[in-house]
């Protein structure tokens, strides 16, 4: 196989970014969505890192990355007590329970 | 005072007030009970932001010395306060005081509000800091920092399904977007290396397809947030949803915020290629379309005026599509104007639908939503708030001699100076769907002012004079920049300058 | 040919997240995933953010996840997508397509050599102000979690 | 002088608005005393601007950028209809004293007219393009607020907001022509652009002078617009009187007098505007013809007015077209404020519940015969003299078919005038009607509006001296004296005229034999009465919007996945975009 190692790494970040995608237009549980954009977060860390090892800056990369991580880390918290803050008022974990704002 | 130390303050004292404020109404929430008398913190919040307002004054003053406006290095990383920066900053202090101040009454007793204030305190601070970010990295920060404070803010009622059902696709739909403009961001740097404005633009000369892969990103990612049309569907609920100085902050100046996100990622990327300006172009008219026919229909006021925000953003991509398509400084100067506009009209209009919504439903520990019957002759009740209800309506809708006719028509002189038959059908379009938008206005302004009023408007309580007072400076406003529009064209004019800097004009 | 070992798993762990019905498998399926992209960004040349990314995303959000799971309980849902399975794969190709059309040639370049490392002194000096960002980021968040987790009526009699 | 007086004419309603509004509606005696001196006090000032009309700039305030610099000017065009809307304003404010007597809100009632007046002169004193639009749209907002006075009645709401749609879409081709101006010419002052229109391309020009045809027929009620006039008629009669027939739907026509100049020779402009003057002064007079609403007769014989005025700009008869549009704000004005007289006492506006008033209100009687017979254009009162200047006009400078159609609407006018007199003060009383005269200061408005019908056009004189070249360069208007006009208009023509109008009051006396005649016209008169398919029309474009918009709210389907769809087909259009399109 000679496929260059920056494509494999592309690959991953379209596979990851799509997957993470896909669940959100296919997954109905609160909680998986949120590992979702997990998935997505993620294959931009891979960006993240690709970018830098191309330009030669590793330095800014991972500093992106870390500050990637924590954020996306917060939004994960945030997005888990919303999860359970629905849980208990609905009862369920399913996006098709919170309809009823629409139109 | 010295602008620098002024610019230092004016960038860290929201943000470093916001754990002081939330634990002074801890503190005090622990020892007095949380439904009884006014809590501190929100004279607090105040204080740190009409301080920080001053300290805008003098940051203002020193960066309107020159045209590069004014720096300073935090570590490696620069914030600039240039006229942009400056805009944003005077527009989001002005809306988010009154706010603050609205909400001393509207969120009195409800668990909670330390956090709330504090949050909010958090989030201005961080619109600020987005307007002064030189860096792309930076500035997807500042904008994460502000999307984190606001998701709590939109969930506040957290007793109500509705409440945190907005807030869940509130979060959902803009992490999606912040991821995509994160991989947006990795894209620019591994193309060019470097993430500071002034270097990307001047490495950002060619039609790089991963450029133009970063670009397509931002739109999409910070149009999440800007509620471009297909990618709008968060607004409506976070916006009805919230609290009422909440909607007026999220519809008024945070939606903006990612407009002028978008502008900042949008004017560096400028030499790459011409579709970003047909991109806003095209967004706009269908941002008017799309917001002014789902409005048209609606019963609940304050989904009514979300959706209505849909349309003004899209008077301001036309401006801002029309400074970038034909390099029309007017267009850019007329978004600007519009944006502050919209922010005192819509920011009124919700503060009076809020003041209503209290005063009908929330006084009496309802949660329902304030629909369209429930306006019915609020004006034998409540004579001052229908009046600016009205006023803030009329203006949305943009008649004289309210400010929201004069930036309209600033944007519309732009489309005119191009000279191009396209972009002259835009305005005529965009004008045919201001008139549109009054099939909506209008008939609010008539519920208002009906004798009869209806059966919730006779039961409701009273408004006091803290949240009468928001609405009426508010009101002056509006009126004063009708008459006399160019009392701001200093300031636009200089966020124009800086957009145009941006892009290498 | 590492790479596209680990390309596979990583791929296949999210797959795997996302399709499993319980939700504590799916989170440990994330975790794998995490620590993969940890072993990915390490061949890349980053071992600083991948030992952080082992720690944090395979370690803490696991820990977070299994958590929350706990407090929401796992119960198996019906899983029948809103949006039709192949209409949303559909959708999904052509943005991958789309954005793949730009980003592939961008990156299909030679790697440059890796330089020193330096990622403490850039973290805490050339970008302190995103360090400073992230505080608030964190503050923010642990307001938000304690404001919508915190129990309305409990907090009300506090003393 | 003339700085301070043009100032005071705006800004002096526009502080008695603010004033009786804050004054609050729990003192309604103050409100009506203070509405009533502010009107005065405008009126006042309107009149005493007469002496200073000069075509100088006399008040400039500089804004800068696209706003241009705010520039008033007093000439003659801009004073005469500025006293015309302060006069009668001042008159319908006394009228409304008995009139709106123990109405709610009248705070909002007299606030809302003294803006529109301090409007209406802004809007006909400044010469910044901007400035007009901006008064222009000030002025639709009073109506829209005044038709719609009375919020509780769904019709009088559907009224206001229709009025204010249709004109604002007629605005937009004011606001198209304005910023074209500003756009080709860099500057906001018209009247360099009048002196001199070839600072406009062609192209431009062409798209700018049927931009503004539009915004005028929108706002002056003509072809195929006129269908908000008559529904506007829910608004209190005062206003109907002040600003549906004196002032604001004159609006449009002096839009067309003042630009004439600049668009005279913009190919097929004067015969459009002809045209639509033509058609909508015959098709109006039928629909007055049919029905049986008091107000609405008057207003669709306004709107058929209006048509000659419009007529007159087409065949190049400015003069005519303001001498007429000075007679009708008067006459027109008397019948409205009659018919409010009326209507006040005997509660209802269908003629047919009316007849044999006559006996116990004499005084409305004989000032509203007066009012009509101006109106049909008997001699020797005022709208005698201005009809057949129209008319003149348009045998002189029109394709003659024109002119013949014009006089057949001049018949018809006269035929619908006598039928509404005749049903509203004779005929066989309907005792059952409780009926009072009108109260003092109804009276105190009537009578002076009666004097000036009569007497008005001895004035023509000096008018032709207000609109001359001194105070109007452009226009070319050379009419000096009473005598010119009198000379002018006692000819062959005019007793054709007069032959045509005497047809039309002998068809009412013999309506009776004239049955055949009238039955083959009952198609007609049905298509008349639904106002020859306009209002369907807009009633389907209304309809299409609200089920287009209800259509769409199906979008916004609350469900997660569907709003993410919504971000990656948003992804995939802009990726397409950039990809296809750069």
């Amino acid at each position: 196989m000679n496929i260059s190692i920056p494509v494999i790494a592309g690959l991953v970040i379209l596979g990851l970014l799509g997957i993470g995608l896909y669940a959100l237009l296919a997954v109905r549980n609160l909680i998986k969505i949120i590992i979702a954009l997990q998935i997505m977060v993620k294959g931009v860390l891979v960006a993240f890192i690709l970018a830098g090892r191309l330009q030669g800056d590793m330095v800014t990369a991972q500093s992106m990355a870390l500050v990637v991580i924590v954020a996306d880390t917060i939004v994960a918290v945030v997005g888990l007590a919303l999860a359970v803050q629905i849980r208990r008022h609905t009862g369920k974990l399913d996006t098709t329970a919170l309809t009823t704002l629409r139109r | 005072m010295n602008a620098n130390t002024a610019f230092t303050l004016v960038i860290g004292l929201p943000l470093l007030g916001t754990p002081i404020i939330y634990l002074l109404g801890r503190l005090w929430a622990r020892q007095n009970g949380s439904s009884s008398a006014a809590n501190p913190a929100r004279w607090l919040a105040v204080l740190i932001l009409v301080a920080t307002g001053v300290f805008t004054y003098f940051a203002g003053v020193g960066a309107t010395a020159d045209y590069t406006g004014i720096s300073h290095d935090f570590g490696g990383l620069t914030l600039t306060m240039d006229g942009l920066g400056l805009f944003l900053a005077v527009t989001v202090l002005a809306l988010g005081i009154l706010v603050t101040l609205f909400s001393a009454q509207y969120m009195q007793g409800e668990v909670g509000e330390e956090k709330f204030y504090a949050l909010l305190t958090a989030m201005i601070g961080a619109i600020i800091g987005l307007g002064c970010a030189t860096d792309l990295f930076n500035l997807w920060l500042w904008f994460e920092v502000m999307a984190v404070t606001s998701y709590f803010l939109v969930a506040f009622y957290r007793d109500q399904k509705a409440s945190l059902e907005a807030g869940w696709k509130y979060l959902v739909q803009s992490a999606t977007g912040s991821t995509l403009v994160m991989l947006g961001i990795a894209l620019a740097f591994a193309a060019t290396g470097s993430l500071r404005f002034d270097e990307l633009r001047l490495a950002a000369a060619s039609a790089d397809p991963l450029l133009l892969a970063a670009g397509a990103l931002f739109i999409i990612g910070f149009g999440v947030k800007t509620a471009l049309v297909p990618l709008h569907t968060w607004l409506p609920d976070a916006h009805s949803q919230a609290p009422s100085g909440i909607s007026a902050m999220l519809s008024g100046i945070v939606i903006e915020a990612g407009l002028v996100a978008m502008l900042r990622s949008l004017g560096i990327l400028y030499a790459t290629s011409q579709v970003w300006g047909y991109l806003l172009l095209g967004f706009g008219a269908l941002n008017l379309l799309v917001g002014n026919l789902m409005a048209l229909r609606q019963t609940q006021v304050k989904r009514l005026l979300a959706y209505s925000s849909l349309s003004h953003v899209g008077y301001m991509l036309i401006g801002f599509g029309m400074a970038f398509t034909f390099a029309m400084p007017n267009g850019a100067i007329g978004g600007f104007f519009h944006l502050f506009n919209h922010a005192l009209m819509k920011g009124l209009a919700f503060l009076a639908a809020g003041a209503l919504l209290y005063a009908l439903y929330i006084a009496k520990g309802h949660h329902g939503p304030l629909v369209l019957d429930d306006l019915n002759g609020a004006s034998k009740r409540y004579p001052l708030t229908a009046f600016c209800f009205s006023l803030a309506v009329l203006a949305l809708g943009g008649l004289p001699p309210l400010a929201g006719f004069m930036s309209k028509w600033q944007i519309f002189v732009s489309g005119f100076e191009t000279g191009n038959t396209v972009a002259i059908l835009l305005v005529i379009f965009a004008a045919l769907n201001s008139v549109l938008s009054l099939g909506y206005y209008a008939p609010i302004v008539n519920r208002l002012y009906r004798g009869q009023p209806s059966q919730t408007v006779q039961e409701g309580a009273k408004i006091s004079p803290w949240m009468a007072a928001p609405m009426v400076i508010l009101a002056l406003a509006i009126v004063l920049l009708g008459v006399w529009p160019s009392l701001l064209t200093n300031l636009t004019s200089r966020a124009a300058l800086g957009l145009f800097m941006l892009m290498g004009g | 040919m590492w790479h596209i070992l680990i390309m596979t798993g990583i791929l296949l762990c999210a797959i795997m997240a996302i399709r499993t019905k319980r939700l504590l498998v799916s989170a440990i399926w994330l975790a794998g995933c995490s620590a993969l992209v940890a072993l990915f960004l390490y061949l890349l040349g980053a071992p600083e953010i991948a030992v952080i990314e082992l720690s944090v995303g395979a370690g803490l959000v696991t820990v977070l996840f299994v958590f929350a799971i706990n407090i929401a309980g796992d119960e198996a849902q019906p899983s029948h997508p809103v949006i039709s399975r192949p209409l949303a794969w559909a959708v999904i190709a052509v943005a991958a397509l789309l954005v793949g059309w730009l980003l592939l040639p961008g990156v299909n370049v030679a790697v440059p050599g890796l330089p020193e490392s330096q990622l403490g002194n850039t973290l805490w000096q050339a970008r302190s102000l995103d360090m400073f960002l992230i505080g608030v980021l964190i503050f923010a968040g642990a307001l938000a979690m304690l404001g919508l987790l915190a129990d309305g009526k409990k907090e009300a009699v506090e003393p | 002088m003339a700085t301070t007086l043009l100032l005071l004419t705006i800004a002096i309603p526009w502080v008695g608005g603010l004033i009786v509004w804050l004054v609050g509606n729990k003192h309604t005696g103050l409100q009506h005393r203070i509405a009533v001196a502010f009107a005065l006090l405008a009126g006042g000032a309107g009149v005493a601007l007469i002496p200073y009309s000069s075509s100088q700039i006399v008040v400039n305030l500089p804004l800068g950028s696209v706003f241009g610099n705010f520039t008033f000017v007093a000439d003659g065009l801009g004073v005469f209809l500025t006293v015309v809307a302060t006069v009668i304003g001042s008159l319908a404010v006394i009228f409304s004293v008995d009139y709106m007597q123990g109405e709610d809100q009248l705070g909002r009632y007299y606030a809302m007219v003294l803006f529109f007046i301090g409007a209406m002169s802004g809007l006909v004193l400044t010469s910044n393009m901007l400035l007009v639009f901006f008064f222009w749209e000030i002025t639709a907002l009073c109506s829209y607020a005044l038709i719609s006075f009375h919020n509780d009645d769904p019709k009088a709401v559907a009224g206001g907001i229709k009025a204010l749609i249709i004109t604002q879409i007629g605005g937009v081709g004011l606001l198209a022509g304005a910023l074209l101006l500003y756009a080709v010419t860099g500057s906001m002052d018209f009247n360099a652009f009048i002196a001199n229109p070839a600072l406009m391309p062609a192209k431009w020009l062409g798209i700018m002078a049927f931009g503004f045809l539009i915004a005028a027929a929108a706002k002056s009620a003509q072809f195929p617009f006129q269908t908000w006039l008559p529904d506007a008629m829910e608004a209190p009669t005062p206003i109907s009187a002040l600003i549906h027939a004196a002032t604001m739907v004159n609006a449009g026509v002096y839009l067309m007098a003042r630009f004439y100049p600049a668009f005279k020779d913009v190919p097929g402009w004067t015969t459009a505007v002809l045209l639509v003057g033509m058609i909508t002064a015959l098709m109006a007079a039928v629909m007055a013809l049919v029905s049986n609403d008091l107000k609405r007769v008057l207003a669709y014989s306004t709107v058929s007015q209006l048509g000659y005025m419009f007529y007159a700009i087409g065949a190049g008869g400015i003069y005519a077209s303001q001498f007429h549009l000075f007679s009708h704000s008067i006459f027109k004005a008397l019948l409205f404020l009659g018919a409010g007289a009326v209507i006040h006492s005997v509660g209802t506006r269908d003629m047919r519940q009316m007849g044999g008033l006559g006996k116990q209100m004499p005084l409305v009687r004989a000032v509203f015969i007066i009012g009509g017979l101006a109106l049909a254009g008997i001699p020797i009162l005022n709208g005698f003299w201005s009809k057949e200047m129209v008319l003149e006009a348009g045998l002189a400078n029109a394709p003659v078919w024109t002119y013949i159609v014009m006089l057949i609407g001049a018949g018809i006018t006269a035929l619908y005038t006598f039928r509404c007199v005749w049903m509203v003060f004779y005929g066989e009383p309907h005792s059952d009607q409780h009926v009072h005269d009108a109260g003092p200061a109804m009276k105190v408005a009537l009578i002076p509006l009666a004097f000036a019908t009569l007497t008005s056009w001895l004035l023509a004189g000096s008018f032709g001296k207000l609109l001359g070249p001194e105070t109007l360069p452009a226009h070319g208007i050379e009419i000096s004296s009473l005598g010119e006009v009198i000379h002018e208009v006692l000819s062959l023509p005019t007793l054709i005229a007069l032959i045509v109008i005497a047809l039309g009051l002998a068809a009412w006396w013999w309506r009776g034999r004239l049955t055949g005649l009238s039955n083959a016209l009952k198609g007609v008169g049905q298509a008349a009465a639904d106002s020859f398919g306009f209002e369907a029309i807009n009633r389907g474009i209304v309809k299409g919007t609200q089920s287009a918009a209800e259509a769409l709210r199906a979008t916004q389907t609350g469900l997660l996945n569907w709003n993410i769809f919504g971000i990656i087909a948003g992804l995939i259009i802009v990726l397409a975009v950039v990809i296809f399109g750069g």
